[in-house]
């Protein structure tokens, strides 16, 4: 441990070959899968609405991962199926996360398909849900005296809304609104779908 | 090391059993996480599946159906659970009512205190008072007919002759539930159990409160059951004429309220007090319902005498101040009997 | 296909395996041994029988802190100020975890983005511009020459804070990249990187140029931290190559490499250097610190997927990660008690030295801190504490616990040194501790325990989501009392710092290394 | 070690600035050495053990692939799995309430026809082999795909029918093309056209199936308001989807009283509370009656992992080891649903279901019956909750229809 290159080309050498374990060989194995069947790239919509999701950092609450049923109930929670590798080819960036202060998000779509429900939710979650910790985003709406002909309005309960006019929904909130629509993935997987495998049950065999 | 510890041997020795005490903590808690990991300890995977063992494992084990030998006799058993479970269609002529055998024997004959047919085969033949002789199992499966599935009115207008089919694969079935049975020795769980009397005795006026809060969402508020989209009888009726007629066991307040006591509501047996067992067991009772096929041409209250002497039923009693045991009008025509002159019966 | 990837799994874990066995094998027969008059060229005037014990404090004897000074100075304010304006923003998110509609009128204000600012701003701002800090001030003396090109890394420092600067302004204004721990813009990224080459440049030049054959232990974790950040740094950012799953991979083996490659030796290599520095009492043992630090580089370096078990990539590699990350046990008992025991059998020096108490401190926290990562990394154990706040605690005893308050006293050990004065208002550097670490103890056991019955709570079927979130409250509550708790003791921090830069006063010398 | 001493004996001395650290040699400690070597062994284990379960899931995954996909275990065994809960093992129906298979005209008529019936189901009288029935069989269309149900056409024609014809996937493809969006036959009568010489068919009576009222349509596509529309999240024509639950065919009695429990608290769900305090009495019947009268295919697939042959043995048998009734003693044969206290399951979303019993279990629903759902719920396991949900979404859809009192068995049957 005297000399300084060989102490760093070893060092380095280790971090290739994590490299190699960790990114280049997984990423391999699942370039070479099949792409599902159901899934569709996103929309121009869907895409700026995920750019809103990604920008308001969504991620940090709500992950996009359902797990097998073998290790936690989330399909019965409505989340669906254990996501594959395949799910997520068109997500750049991925917004896989690794909290859940707040449910999974993944066919929340599916689960939520009301775009009237998710703009009421937006504008005030506690509206719905008087224990939520989910922030408010009254910045993607806007008051106005009276709606027009192209505005959509936001259905508010008693409360929650102006004491005069009504909210609109502005762009942002829509096309957010649609990314979440979006968010399906109950379609059939391939059966050379990958993923984490881990907790599959042995005893479940027979 | 050795210098120091003679050098300062209290600080050596208190550092040491502090970094080995936090060592072994932490090793521990290392342990105890690997463990779990390779699955020697249960965890909460698995821990998720265990649930209150609600096994009555004091009473006999009949069989379960993927046992069912797979040979002639085998088929005769499967014969027989079909008729059984679903005694208005595979043995459908001679049903005079809405009911099956499993309406009162719960889980195809296998519940205990739910007069349990492993419990039954090993009991016969035996001596009965009701018709004062020697029953064989097909003697009391005749009966059952008669009484319980009110025969008289079927297709074929009485219950299956003797020797018919019909018996040879219910008893095949019973045999085989009793599988490993002690013969001749009474069995725990057999027949219905019993209620113990109260001080209040029974009353149908009461039992009507209780049946109105715990069994009119299933029986019907009218006691008549209920049945599915298709017309299917799903909840079976406790009286009128399509249920079980005034000489079925049923019919006795007792046997109606040791039967309640032990298994309704389904599900939750015990859920009901001992009284409440009873006031609604004489509620039921106290509605007429098909007449007795012993009666004949005797009248009611020689039927009674002869018949019903000293049991705890309401036939030939007056209550509301009408006589019951007059049995409920015949419909115009027998149940399930074809609406063109003739046609094929469904079993065969 | 199963197969080729069981052999890989396999092959990959039988190499890490090997190379620990030969090292082992190597100390076992001498392989490495240096002999004692080899290793005694670290020492100065004392010689090779040990520490000069005359009892005085010449300050910078040598001159080769005068050079380092000023790089030094300016990176440990601009850690500062980032210390204080990101802890204040994650009060601010921890608060907005409990009063969801409390600043809430613009987008900026978001749970969101303030929890991304704290985050970049901590790692970034402070955690690694301090460690670069005493790696500036660490690996001259330890090689006994005068840092060389120093006025590159001043070059650096600029253009790294406004890096940063930049980078907190995009993404609070909505441009990010969009992953945890690298939420700074590609473009913005750049600076970093250059900032970085600005960084080493001087460093290398000066480890090349040493008076000593012999490189101390620290020396080898920041050397090896200055090849391995860089390169984790511009493959993850690389803009247009990642995707999906894959790009999730790349997000976690980078996210935690920053711990475990970059905070992790900085951290560990800063303990390494000061805690015999202050003890005056050489390390435990060598051959032990080789382990700990071939070990950490073979096995923290895979380890960083277990932040996706249960996921949806190839089992094989979260197993891998799985078994990499129990395996740390291996390095951290090794570092454990290289350097508990060295405390342990000089236990005054904690009531001598306030730095040293900061330090052991947070080197007895990455031990613990690294068995609870091992041990959270098991599949049983990830099901219950994944996706809560559980997790929030174990980084925080990992970044916060252990580095930074590592990173405290090495402030409070240079800084006296640096300026040839001592502090202004000692007695805040006590309050300080006491505030940083009773702050902490509130947010790790809060974060603990309620993600724990959280955790506990999102697994069981028969309990409503609403009740997972319900329960937490109260615990994020205590939580944002530990994390005030520890922005206050930022705040006396900085107070003590500008003190000491600002008001010149007459050295106590006696006074200046015990505090 | 005699350096220490030096140190020791003057603790209290300060070290010099100048020290630099440095390492003692002392041995690597024999326990290090021990743990490396356990926790390698640990490790190489472990990866065996992910093996195995990585190749239980691949398995598994094969598996449904296989089950969604391709031929299954042939004619015989699709009937046991798909008709006999009604038309019995041995095809002699149920007196009174379903109609004979065996030597039925409409078996005999060949498997063509029998696939027909399959595809789009029955609502309405039928007269089979001399009886009267009231028919209401679910449509299999999507609970069976081409090849199912040309095996089990072939199978049922043939073994009840003694047709020797039999079907094949590509002509099921084309029929089920010739009849998509054409409903349900209406009883024996429509049939009538399909079947040469078949006996005199009873009429259909006379549906007095109005649309809803316009202020009711206005809710279920519009939502008024301030509540979002119920199709909105349960689907143009309910069909529930995860955690969104199935309304079609769910008895107007049942609707009626879930929304009533809504609005009075009695059964929790933020989402439905606020929707439902918002319906008047008459929203509510009409919102109900309309659901109610939908007949769906079904969109329900298992989704949960559950273990079907188990589910199946929950629902048609129950587990009195666990003091658990057949799902179908109290919902009815075939999950149809029993008056207005027992709801259709058959197609229910697992998802729903799954959370719903797991609601139960842990007290948070309790508007059931006599509490009788909550002590059933929590005496199944979690895997068992998982293993029914799946089963009954396996299940054709529920015909829709108006639930007939046991008055009609008494009135002798006249009208059957």
């Amino acid at each position: 441990m005297n000399r300084y290159l060989p102490l760093v080309l070893i060092a380095f050498g280790i971090l290739a070959f994590a490299t190699l374990m960790l990114v280049i060989a997984p990423g391999i194995q699942m370039a070479q899968r099949t792409v599902p069947e159901g899934l569709r790239p996103y929309s121009e919509q869907e895409s700026r609405g995920r750019k809103q999701y990604v920008s308001l950092g969504c991620v940090y609450c709500h992950s996009q991962q359902p797990r097998s049923p073998d290790q936690a109930p989330d399909v019965e929670r409505g989340w669906g199926r254990p996501s594959v590798a395949g799910d997520y080819v068109f997500d750049r960036p991925h917004q896989l996360g690794t909290m859940r202060t707040g449910p999974d998000l993944l066919n929340v779509g599916v689960r939520l398909p009301s775009e009237s429900w998710h703009l009421t939710h937006l504008y005030q979650p506690r509206a719905i849900f008087g224990w939520s910790i989910m922030p408010a985003y009254p910045y993607l709406f806007e008051e106005k005296a009276e709606a027009g002909p192209e505005d959509t309005v936001v259905v508010l309960p008693e409360g929650f809304g102006p004491e005069s006019g009504v909210v609109v929904a502005r762009p942002e909130a829509l096309d957010l609104t649609a990314y979440l629509l979006a968010l399906d993935r109950t379609y059939p997987i391939p059966e050379d779908a990958l993923r984490d495998d881990g907790y599959a049950r042995k005893e479940s065999g027979s | 090391m050795s210098s120091e510890h003679q050098e300062d041997a209290g600080q050596g020795r208190s550092a040491k059993r502090l970094i080995l005490a936090a060592g072994g903590g932490l090793a521990l808690v290392a342990l105890g996480a690997l463990a779990l990991e390779s699955g020697w300890v249960p965890g909460w995977i698995s821990g998720r599946e265990t649930v209150e063992n609600m096994t009555q494992s004091d009473y006999f084990q009949p069989p379960s159906d993927a046992d069912i030998p797979d040979s002639p006799f085998g088929e005769a058993v499967k014969r027989g659970r079909d008729i059984f479970m679903n005694t208005s269609t595979n043995a459908g002529e001679y049903v005079g009512n809405g009911l099956a055998c499993s309406n009162c024997h719960l889980d195809g004959g296998r519940q205990p205190l739910s007069a349990p047919m492993w419990a039954a085969w090993t009991r016969y033949p035996m001596y009965r008072k009701k018709n004062d002789q020697i029953n064989t199992m097909e003697d009391r499966v005749m009966g059952c007919f008669t009484f319980s599935m009110n025969a008289q009115h079927s297709v074929a207008g009485g219950p299956p002759p003797h020797g018919s089919d019909v018996y040879r694969d219910l008893e095949s079935y019973f045999y085989w539930l009793a599988t490993g049975a002690p013969t001749n020795v009474p069995m725990d769980g057999n027949g219905f159990g019993k209620v113990a009397k109260t001080d209040l005795g029974y009353s149908p006026e009461r039992g009507a409160g209780v049946f109105a809060a715990n069994c009119a969402v299933c029986h019907g508020p009218d006691g008549h059951g209920q049945t599915d989209a298709n017309g299917r009888i799903v909840f079976p009726p406790l009286w009128g004429p399509n249920s079980y007629n005034w000489g079925a066991g049923m019919a006795r307040i007792d046997t109606a309220a040791a039967f309640v006591k032990n298994n309704m509501p389904l599900s939750q047996p015990g859920k009901l007090s001992d009284q409440d067992a009873w006031d609604v067991a004489a509620f039921v009772n106290s509605h007429e319902r098909p007449k007795d096929a012993r009666q004949g041409d005797m009248t009611i209250e020689e039927t009674r005498q002869r018949f019903h002497d000293g049991d705890q039923i309401y036939y030939g009693q007056k209550v509301d101040g009408v006589l019951l045991g007059v049995g409920t009008p015949d419909p115009e025509r027998p149940v399930g009997a074809p609406e063109l002159p003739v046609g094929p019966t469904p079993l065969e | 296909m199963p197969i080729t990837m069981g052999l890989l799994l396999g092959l990959s874990f039988v190499v890490s395996l090997l190379a620990l066995s030969f090292l082992i094998w190597a100390i076992a027969t001498r392989q490495f041994a240096l002999d004692r008059a080899h290793a005694a060229t670290v020492f100065g005037k004392g010689g090779a029988d040990g520490p000069d014990t005359d009892g005085t404090h010449l300050f910078d004897t040598t001159g080769i802190d005068r050079v380092s000074a000023r790089p030094v100075r300016l990176l440990i304010l601009g850690a500062i100020f980032w210390l204080v304006l990101g802890s204040t923003f994650g009060v601010i998110a921890s608060l907005k975890l409990h009063w969801p509609d409390w600043l809430n009128q613009a987008a900026p204000l978001t749970f969101g983005r303030m929890r991304a600012l704290h985050l970049n701003l901590v790692a970034y701002g402070w955690l690694s511009q301090i460690g670069i800090a005493c790696m500036f001030w660490i690996l001259p003396r330890i090689f006994r020459t005068p840092l060389r090109a120093p006025q590159l890394p001043v070059i650096g420092f600029w253009i790294w804070n406004i890096g940063v600067a930049l980078g907190a302004l995009a993404f609070s204004q909505g441009w990010t990249d969009g992953e945890e721990w690298l939420e700074f813009p590609w473009q913005l990224d750049t600076l970093l990187v250059l900032a970085g080459v600005f960084f080493v440049v001087p460093l290398v030049k000066t480890a090349r140029a040493r008076e000593v054959d012999h490189i101390y232990v620290t020396g080898w974790y920041f050397l090896a931290a200055m090849v391995w950040f860089p390169c984790l740094f511009f493959i993850a950012n690389l803009p247009g190559i990642h995707y999906g799953v894959e790009e999730a991979t790349v997000n976690w083996w980078f996210a935690h490499n920053v711990l475990g490659l970059w905070l992790t030796p900085l951290g560990v290599g800063t303990a390494y250097y000061f805690i015999p520095k202050i003890i005056g009492k050489p390390i435990y043992s060598y051959s032990l610190s080789l382990i700990g630090f071939w070990g950490l580089a073979l096995f923290y370096s895979q380890v960083g997927i277990h932040h996706l078990i249960g996921g949806p990539l190839p089992t094989w590699v979260v197993t891998l990660s799985v078994v990499h990350s129990v395996m740390m046990f291996i390095p951290v008992i090794a570092v454990a008690i290289n350097q508990h025991v060295t405390v342990a059998r000089n236990l005054w020096a904690l009531k001598e030295s306030l730095p040293l108490r900061f330090i052991s401190f947070g080197a007895v926290m990455y031990t613990l801190a690294s068995f609870q990562g091992s041990i959270e990394a098991l599949r049983s154990v990830n099901t219950i504490t994944h996706f809560t706040h559980y997790t929030v605690g174990h980084a925080h005893l990992g970044a916060y616990a252990f580095v930074s308050i590592v990173m405290f006293g090495a402030a409070y050990h240079i800084m006296p040194r640096m300026v040839g004065r001592d502090f202004a208002h000692p007695g805040l550097i006590r309050l300080h501790f006491w505030l940083v670490v009773l702050g902490f103890a509130i947010y790790f056991f809060a974060l603990t325990i309620g993600g724990l019955l959280q955790g506990l709570a999102m697994l069981d079927a028969t309990r409503s989501f609403a009740e997972s979130v319900i329960l937490t409250k109260p615990w994020l509550e205590a939580r944002s009392v530990g994390g005030t708790m520890m922005t206050l003791g930022h705040i006396l921090f900085a107070i003590n710092v500008i003190g000491i830069l600002r008001k010149p006063r007459a050295i106590a010398q006696s006074a200046v290394a015990a505090e | 070690m005699t350096r220490t001493s030096k140190q020791t004996a003057s603790r209290n001395v300060k070290p010099g600035e100048d020290f630099e650290p440095w390492e003692s040699h002392n041995r690597v400690p024999l326990l290090v050495i021990w743990i490396a070597l356990a926790l390698g062994v640990w490790g190489t284990a472990l990866l065996f053990q992910d093996q195995s379960s990585y190749s239980v899931a691949q398995g598994e995954r094969a598996a449904d692939e296989v089950a969604a996909h391709d031929a299954p275990e042939g004619g015989a065994a699709l009937f046991l799995a798909n008709c006999s809960t009604c038309h019995q093992p041995n095809g002699v129906g149920v007196r009174l309430a379903v109609p004979p298979l065996q030597d039925s005209e409409f078996a005999k008529a060949g498997p063509e026809v029998v696939a027909q019936i399959m595809l789009r189901g029955i609502d309405g009288p039928i007269r089979v082999k001399g009886f009267t029935f009231d028919g209401h069989m679910p449509s299999f269309a999507a609970a069976l795909d081409d090849d199912e149900v040309a095996q089990l056409a072939s199978y049922v024609a043939g073994r009840f029918g003694g047709a020797d014809a039999t079907l094949g996937r590509d002509q099921v493809g084309e029929l089920r093309d010739a009849h998509a969006g054409s409903g349900s036959w209406q009883g024996g009568a429509e049939l009538a056209g399909l079947v040469p010489g078949l006996p005199t068919q009873p009429a259909m009576p006379a549906m007095a199936q109005a649309g809803p009222d316009p202020a009711i349509s206005d809710l279920i596509f519009a939502g008024k308001g301030d509540v979002w529309s119920c199709a909105s999240c349960h689907g143009g024509l309910g069909q529930g989807a995860e955690s969104t639950p199935r309304l079609a065919g769910l008895s107007q009695g049942y609707i009626v009283k879930q929304l009533r429990d809504f609005r009075a608290g009695e059964r929790q769900n933020e989402q439905m509370s606020f929707v439902a305090k918002e319906l008047s009495d008459f929203e509510i019947e009409g919102v109900a009656t309309y659901y109610a009268g939908l007949r769906v295919d079904s969109t329900a697939r298992p989704a949960l992992g559950g273990d079907l042959a188990r589910g199946e043995r929950i629902a048609l048998q129950g587990d009195w080891s666990l003091g658990v009734p057949a799902c179908f003693s109290c919902h009815g044969p075939s999950g149809f649903g029993v008056g207005a206290d027992f709801p259709a399951l058959a197609a229910q979303q697992p998802a729903y279901l799954a959370s719903q019993l797991a609601a139960w279990a842990g007290g948070h629903r309790n508007n059931s019956p006599l509490g009788l759902m909550d002590r059933i719920s929590r005496a199944l396991p979690e895997s068992d909750r998982r293993a029914v949900a799946d089963y009954l979404a396996s299940l054709p859809a529920v015909p829709a229809v108006e639930q007939k009192a046991m008055a009609r068995i008494e009135g002798g049957g006249d009208e059957l």
